[in-house]
């Protein structure tokens, strides 16, 4: 097979940082080639300089074997190169054709005129190819993350482009869906798209990927085929070393203290009657599909939403949360899973996203911030989470999307709540760290905190939880022991219709289920 | 080169009073032989700005300076410090309190509104409803008029009844749409008085628009309103004699400062101006387009 | 405007849709039955076109700001650009007596320059939009005092010239209705701003560019020219309100126009228009132009004192958005 | 929603820092250097004094709309109530005859009142702060008409009062430099916000607030709070002009004030801060202050035309803030 794109010696600075050197990569038509390295190791921006984002600082670019210098967006389209960005880029105030077809929309009356309706059923027809139900009328602003990912995915193959690159793609994505995107890259690969996959989730390189290609530190490490490498090779290769991954056993918290308890929690539609408790140290798992309701119930129970009915309970002790300081104030520290609009000051540097919650504790008299005192505490967490930043004085939105997440996770660890609510927390996080906050969340539950985990990774709320409840349309369709089985969850995740809620029966008796 | 430099600071810059004494005081430095400028802030309320202009012509060192106060208390400190320089100052337009001014050009903007009010009594009967559009609630000339009108009227013409006095910033269209609003309200009103150009205009475009007939009296002068009366618009207006505020403010400013002894109260006069007199020569001559 | 509403949805810009269309007159409509109420006066043929009539310059102007806070900046040229091309038109029509026509297409084409020129400066050389269109505001207005010398040009010459705002179409046709036609102007101005801001390719880069400027760049389109494309259509309408201004005083006045920047993004504000970009409508800004006007006619029609007219006047643009949030947030 | 991050560099407030602190004044400097060379008058004591004295006013006003803006709002009101609190001051001293303390107590508490009512319109209420200061600007407009009369109060029974502003105890001090008290003051309340946003937790929301509100929302701060606190601070430094410009005029004028806020928001985005919130300096915003004033002093010293005077100062607004995007860009 011939090589589409040949990346040659690939240089970028950034003022403090250098990103790449001496990267390198080939891709071939019809092939599947991941991309893969830590968090921070220059992926996001070799590919924005394959697609005219970046401009190289050296080395070459050969497509079709011929140097070419792509100097814009319009130009890498052009050659035919289209790119699904690790950060979402969307205008949320469009809908979601128009944002898709965006400077390509269908005219008419000789071209003075937008064809809406043209427009709508070019996207329905993507939708439609992917199975997704969505109306492409309705405005991306409203969408959950992962709807909007999505709109980015369906965007990107409007384009029929040659060669596709995809950067964590599936970060916000559900195993439904991810099932359904394969399906779609199986597709272009037969009609010979050559497309650079970058993800975390290491199960997907045996799934998709042909070859798969290791980069460290902004540096090129080796090629290697996917099929016949093991998993501990490529991640030895990623990190420089070789990672450790055991299970720990499932603790009896039967008799520990219920800390949180929620109940009847109702809204609109999306939320109905949800009960539950989660006990001093353990880790409560939430699993179901997109739309399950998962966040909707954090965010109520934290108060960034109203609700319309329930009570929240800590300690026993009914507690009035209208807003998120209500919450906090009980000690309920939540961890959104949109880091960009809702987690991060992305203007602000590194220390004083890491203090934001926690400002109260770094003021002294007079309303005087201790900004020493900050900057140990953000050095150390930098340390702690392996933070690749220049400083803690860089503005958070130069740092790679896998270090913005850690930050966030460093803003409530240092909070010290009593009940935190993590809601997808290693979105885009690279194996090694993800071991790390793995670790990290068993060390805080052993501390006696009481932990919830929203994931949408089957395997990661396997691995990290003592109970999983498991959600579908806004129930809480049953609550497993720890050590259920993949086909339990998606039983109920999938356990539609009224009466679910009086299913409980149907599920395994939890250990130390309060009710 | 070392032509005498006289700084008119005014109240005013782009209304075309101001600009017919900007052309009186330019018409003075060619005859005269001297350098003057003339500056003014957007509107009559800005009296801070008014001394920061008054402060940079201090510092050009000027042989003598034309000052129409906004208000002349804020700028007691700048006029004391040019008599400790020794730089005469002419107060012009309106008068400036104290000691300090060698001289005052100015209209007696009372006694000017005062005979505006006569000429409305006299032409809608001695009776019956009026309003008057101004242009400014605060500043010297807006308050002189309006009250010289109103004063007079009560005092004279009890019967004529002033229903609503309005203030339009002496803006054409904002003084247009208050007139429309006046006459809505008052389908009974005889007449108005617009207390200067852009009022007076706007005056005339309101009822012009809303097809009244009414007694209308205006104030200063500019082609719009010349053409009013003449067509019979409007009854007729006060009109102030700018171009020789200028003339005079300048002329007085050079004998000063040469040392000179100039007059203490220059008064440039007031008429009133209708159809009939319009093209009189002393009338003409006081005019301005 | 209706155009997308008709398929049921909720698009861009269309929010308002059957009965919540009406309800987003509600404060308006609130506004006009407490005046009618309070004098007699006010609900009046020849009053109610009085206030169409104060409306037709603002709304342009507001219209035309409309555009430019849509894609996420800001215009604080558009009164005196008005002015300008109110003198442009002068120049044109007086000074050099060419016919109507031309000087019509003058004062237009100067807006557009104007326009072009501001968003040049925003688009191509990065500078804020509050900066570059300030900068704008006071090079027009001294550009306009320069060329005219500082007087006002007359129209006299041009007999014409006073029909394009005072003359009426409509009264000719149906007699029993004179409304005037800078009114006329006004609310073709708003339709066909509100065909291109919803129909064409343009407005879709408008809202585009104030939804996320960044990602349409991505997708590879040439974002600095659409911008620019947008102040110069705003900047073309300012031309046409200073056509409506002019005609209506007879007169290019050089000296006016600063200070109705304010009445004019009050307007859009007031009509629901987001100051950050992306979300708006033009019939929100008619809306909204319309309450500044009934506002200001009614108060003078119940002859409160002028300063209390101030306080109300504030205290009543406050209570309009905020009632119109809460109706939202009910929604 | 997704403002386009200009690529600024460092962090919060301290963008300047050795050497670029002084590139930074590169336009001020300059236009001192020409105005210098083209005029033996300009760089005299008495005329660097009036240039400062003249900063006084629009530079606190300024440091007030820097705190609003670097929230993500704006203030306009800043001029409006500059006015009010100097009649509030009038009315106490004068019409009551208090002693002097009390008189700039109540015109600094009046400020402070009124920003926490502006702060809690947009905080509480979820008012755009354009409508909400907007419709303050002309409530206070109106109420400062109505309280005074509608005329001048003059502070001749306070004989201290005109020195607050025009005293000078840096010339009692050091007699070759008379500077006035009130560019102390201003310097004073320059160096004290400063110290505040940089140093206090009020500073750092005003920052985070303005950077992304939600975000610190859902890290439980009662950004409500935070948010009416950084407006009523804003206020109370409008008061403190309100003294400041009455004690130069000697009286407080209660039709002055409108149009002010243009000339204080114009000199924060000249010194920087973006008014999409987030980023900003006080010294960036006193460079502003200085640009404004020392063009205006220059053209009138160099005797340019008033219309010309206009035109030129609006294109080195927009030349200034342009070398500066090109200085930050190469850095
Ligand atoms: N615009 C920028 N300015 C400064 N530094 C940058 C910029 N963009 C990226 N960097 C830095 O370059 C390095 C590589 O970042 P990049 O986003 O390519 O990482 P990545 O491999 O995609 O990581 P992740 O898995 O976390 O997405 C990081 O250290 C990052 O902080
Ligand atoms: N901002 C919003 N506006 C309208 N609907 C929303 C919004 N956010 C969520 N929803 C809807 O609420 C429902 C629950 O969404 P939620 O995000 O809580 O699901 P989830 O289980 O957390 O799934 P995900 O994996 O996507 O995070 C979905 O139907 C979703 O479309
Ligand atoms: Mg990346
Ligand atoms: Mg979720």
């Amino acid at each position: 097979m011939n090589a589409v794109v040949v990346m040659k010696d690939i240089e970028k600075s950034f003022p403090g940082v250098r990103a790449l050197h001496n990267a390198q990569l080939e891709l071939r038509s019809g092939e599947v080639h991941a991309l893969m390295g830590e968090n921070g190791a220059g992926k996001s921006t070799m590919m924005k300089i394959l697609a005219g984002i970046y401009r190289r600082d050296g080395g070459e670019i050969l497509l079709d074997g011929k140097p070419v210098d792509i100097n814009s967006p319009r130009q890498a389209q052009d050659l035919g190169i289209g790119i699904i960005h690790q950060e979402l880029n969307l205008m949320p105030h469009l809908t979601a054709a128009q944002n898709m077809f965006i400077g390509r929309e269908p005219r008419k009356a000789a071209g003075l005129l937008l064809d809406e309706g043209k427009l709508n059923g070019q996207a329905a027809e993507i939708f439609a190819s992917m199975h997704l139900k969505l109306d492409p009328r309705t405005l991306v602003g409203g969408l959950t993350i992962a709807r909007q990912q999505m709109v980015e995915i369906a965007k990107a193959l409007s384009y029929r482009s040659r060669v596709l690159i995809m950067d964590e793609p599936t970060a916000a994505l559900n195993d439904a869906e991810i099932n359904e995107l394969f399906a779609i890259i199986a597709r272009l690969k037969a009609e010979g798209v050559g497309i650079v996959y970058i993800s975390h989730k290491m199960d997907e390189l045996k799934r998709i990927a042909d070859r798969v290609t290791i980069m460290r530190d902004g540096e090129y490490i080796g090629t290697v085929p996917a099929e016949t490498t093991p998993v501990e090779k490529i991640i030895s290769m990623m990190v420089g070393r070789a990672l450790t991954d055991e299970r720990p056993d499932v603790p009896d918290h039967s008799n520990s203290e219920v800390v949180l308890e929620v109940r009847n929690l109702n809204r609109g539609a999306t939320i109905r009657d949800v009960s539950f408790s989660v006990r001093k140290g353990e880790i409560l798992g939430f699993a179901g599909l997109m739309g399950a309701g998962r966040t909707e119930v954090a965010r109520a129970i934290f108060g960034a939403d109203r609700r319309d009915g329930g009570d929240i309970f800590m300690h026993g002790k009914k507690v009035d949360i209208h807003m998120p300081q209500d919450a906090v104030r009980a000690g309920i520290g939540y961890l959104s899973e949109d880091r960009k609009h809702f987690g991060l000051a992305t203007g602000m540097d590194v220390r004083n996203n890491v203090v934001l919650a926690s400002l109260r504790r770094f003021t002294g008299p007079g309303g005087l911030l201790k900004e020493a005192a900050m900057h140990d505490v953000a050095v150390r967490y930098i340390d702690q989470l392996a933070i690749k930043t220049p400083s803690d004085k860089q503005e958070v939105r130069l740092l790679s999307g896998g270090n913005q997440q850690k930050i966030v996770i460093a803003k409530w660890l240092l909070r010290d709540c009593e009940v935190l609510i993590f809601d997808e927390p290693t979105r885009g996080i690279d194996v090694g760290a993800k071991n790390e906050i793995y670790k990290l969340l068993n060390a805080l539950a052993q501390q006696g905190r009481a932990i919830i985990v929203i994931s949408s990774e089957l395997p990661e709320v396997l691995r990290l939880s003592h109970r999983i409840a498991v959600m579908c349309e806004g129930r809480l369709t049953g609550i497993l022991s720890g050590g259920a089985s993949q086909e339990e969850i998606m039983h109920l995740a999938t356990l539609r219709g009224e009466g679910a809620n009086n299913n409980n029966k149907q599920t395994k008796p939890a250990k130390g289920e309060a009710k | 080169q070392d032509k005498m430099y006289i700084p008119l600071i005014s109240k005013g810059f782009q209304h075309q009073f101001w600009q017919a004494v900007k052309a009186g005081a330019d018409k003075a430095a060619a005859d005269l032989g001297v350098t003057v400028t003339f500056e003014g802030p957007d509107s009559e309320t800005q009296v801070d700005r008014q001394i920061d202009m008054l402060a940079a012509a201090l510092a050009k060192k000027p042989a003598a300076i034309g000052f129409a106060a906004l208000d002349s208390q804020a700028a007691l400190p700048l006029l004391q410090q040019a008599k400790d320089a020794k730089i005469p100052v002419v107060a012009f337009d309106s008068g400036v309190e104290g000691d300090i001014p060698v001289a005052t050009a100015s209209t007696n903007n009372i006694a000017a509104a005062a005979l505006a009010a006569d000429k409305m009594a006299a032409l809608i009967g001695d009776e019956g409803k009026v309003a008057l559009v101004v242009h400014d609630q605060t500043s010297r000339t807006g308050i002189d008029r309006r009250d010289g009108f109103v004063n007079r009227m009560k005092e004279a013409h009890p019967k004529v009844e002033i229903v609503a006095i309005e203030y339009g910033e002496g803006d054409h269209l904002k003084s247009t749409e208050i007139t429309k609003a006046i006459l809505q309200a008052n389908p009974d009103l005889k007449g108005m008085f617009g207390a200067n150009e852009g009022s007076a205009i706007g005056v005339v475009n309101g009822a012009k628009e809303l097809g009244r007939q009414l007694v209308i009296i205006g104030y200063d002068s500019g082609a719009q309103q010349k053409a009013a009366i003449r067509d019979g618009q409007m009854a007729g207006a006060i009109t102030q004699n700018p171009v020789g505020i200028g003339y005079k403010t300048v002329e007085a400013a050079v004998k000063a400062a040469k040392g000179e002894a100039v007059e203490k109260n220059i008064d440039t006069g007031f008429y009133y101006y209708d159809k009939t007199n319009i093209d009189q020569p002393e009338i003409a001559a006081v005019l301005y387009d | 405007m209706s155009a997308t509403a008709s398929s049921g949805t909720a698009s861009i810009g269309s929010k308002f849709s059957g009965a919540h269309r009406l309800l987003a007159f509600a404060s308006l409509i609130a506004l006009v039955l407490v005046f009618s109420l309070a004098s007699p006066n006010f609900m009046q043929t020849s009053n109610i076109i009085a206030i169409l009539q104060a409306t037709s310059v603002n709304g342009v102007l507001a219209i035309a700001a409309t555009l430019v806070i849509i894609t996420g900046g800001i215009d604080l040229s558009v009164g005196t650009l008005m002015t300008f091309c109110a003198v442009i038109a002068g120049v044109v029509l007086t000074f050099w007596g060419m016919p109507l026509g031309l000087g019509v297409l003058a004062a237009i084409l100067a807006g557009a320059a104007s326009g072009t020129l501001s968003g040049t400066f925003v688009a191509k050389l990065k500078i804020p939009p509050f900066i570059a269109t300030l900068g704008m505001m006071l090079i027009l207005k001294g550009l306009s005092l320069v060329i005219s010398g500082t007087r006002p040009i007359y129209f006299n010459g041009t007999p014409g010239f006073t029909q394009i705002s005072q003359g009426s179409l409509i009264g000719t046709v149906i007699p029993g209705l004179p409304i005037p036609n800078g009114v006329l102007i006004l609310f073709l101005v708003a339709i066909a701003t509100s065909f291109i801001l919803e129909r064409t390719i343009l407005g879709r880069f408008t809202f585009a560019l104030g939804s996320n400027e960044e990602a349409v760049r991505l997708s590879g389109v040439n974002t600095d020219r659409w911008k620019i494309a947008v102040y110069a259509l705003a900047g073309g309408i300012c031309g046409i309100a200073g056509l409506l201004i002019a005609s209506r005083l007879n007169s290019a006045q050089p000296a006016l126009g600063q200070g109705y920047e304010l009445d004019a993004i009050a307007a859009v504000v007031i009509g629901g228009t987001s100051l950050s970009g992306g979300r708006g409508t033009i019939i929100g800004t008619l809306i909204g132009a319309l309450i500044i006007s009934v506002l200001a006619n009614g108060l003078r029609i119940l002859s409160v004192a002028q300063e209390w007219q101030t306080v109300v006047t504030g205290s009543i643009i406050i209570l309009a958005v905020y009632t119109d949030i809460l109706r939202r947030r009910r929604l």
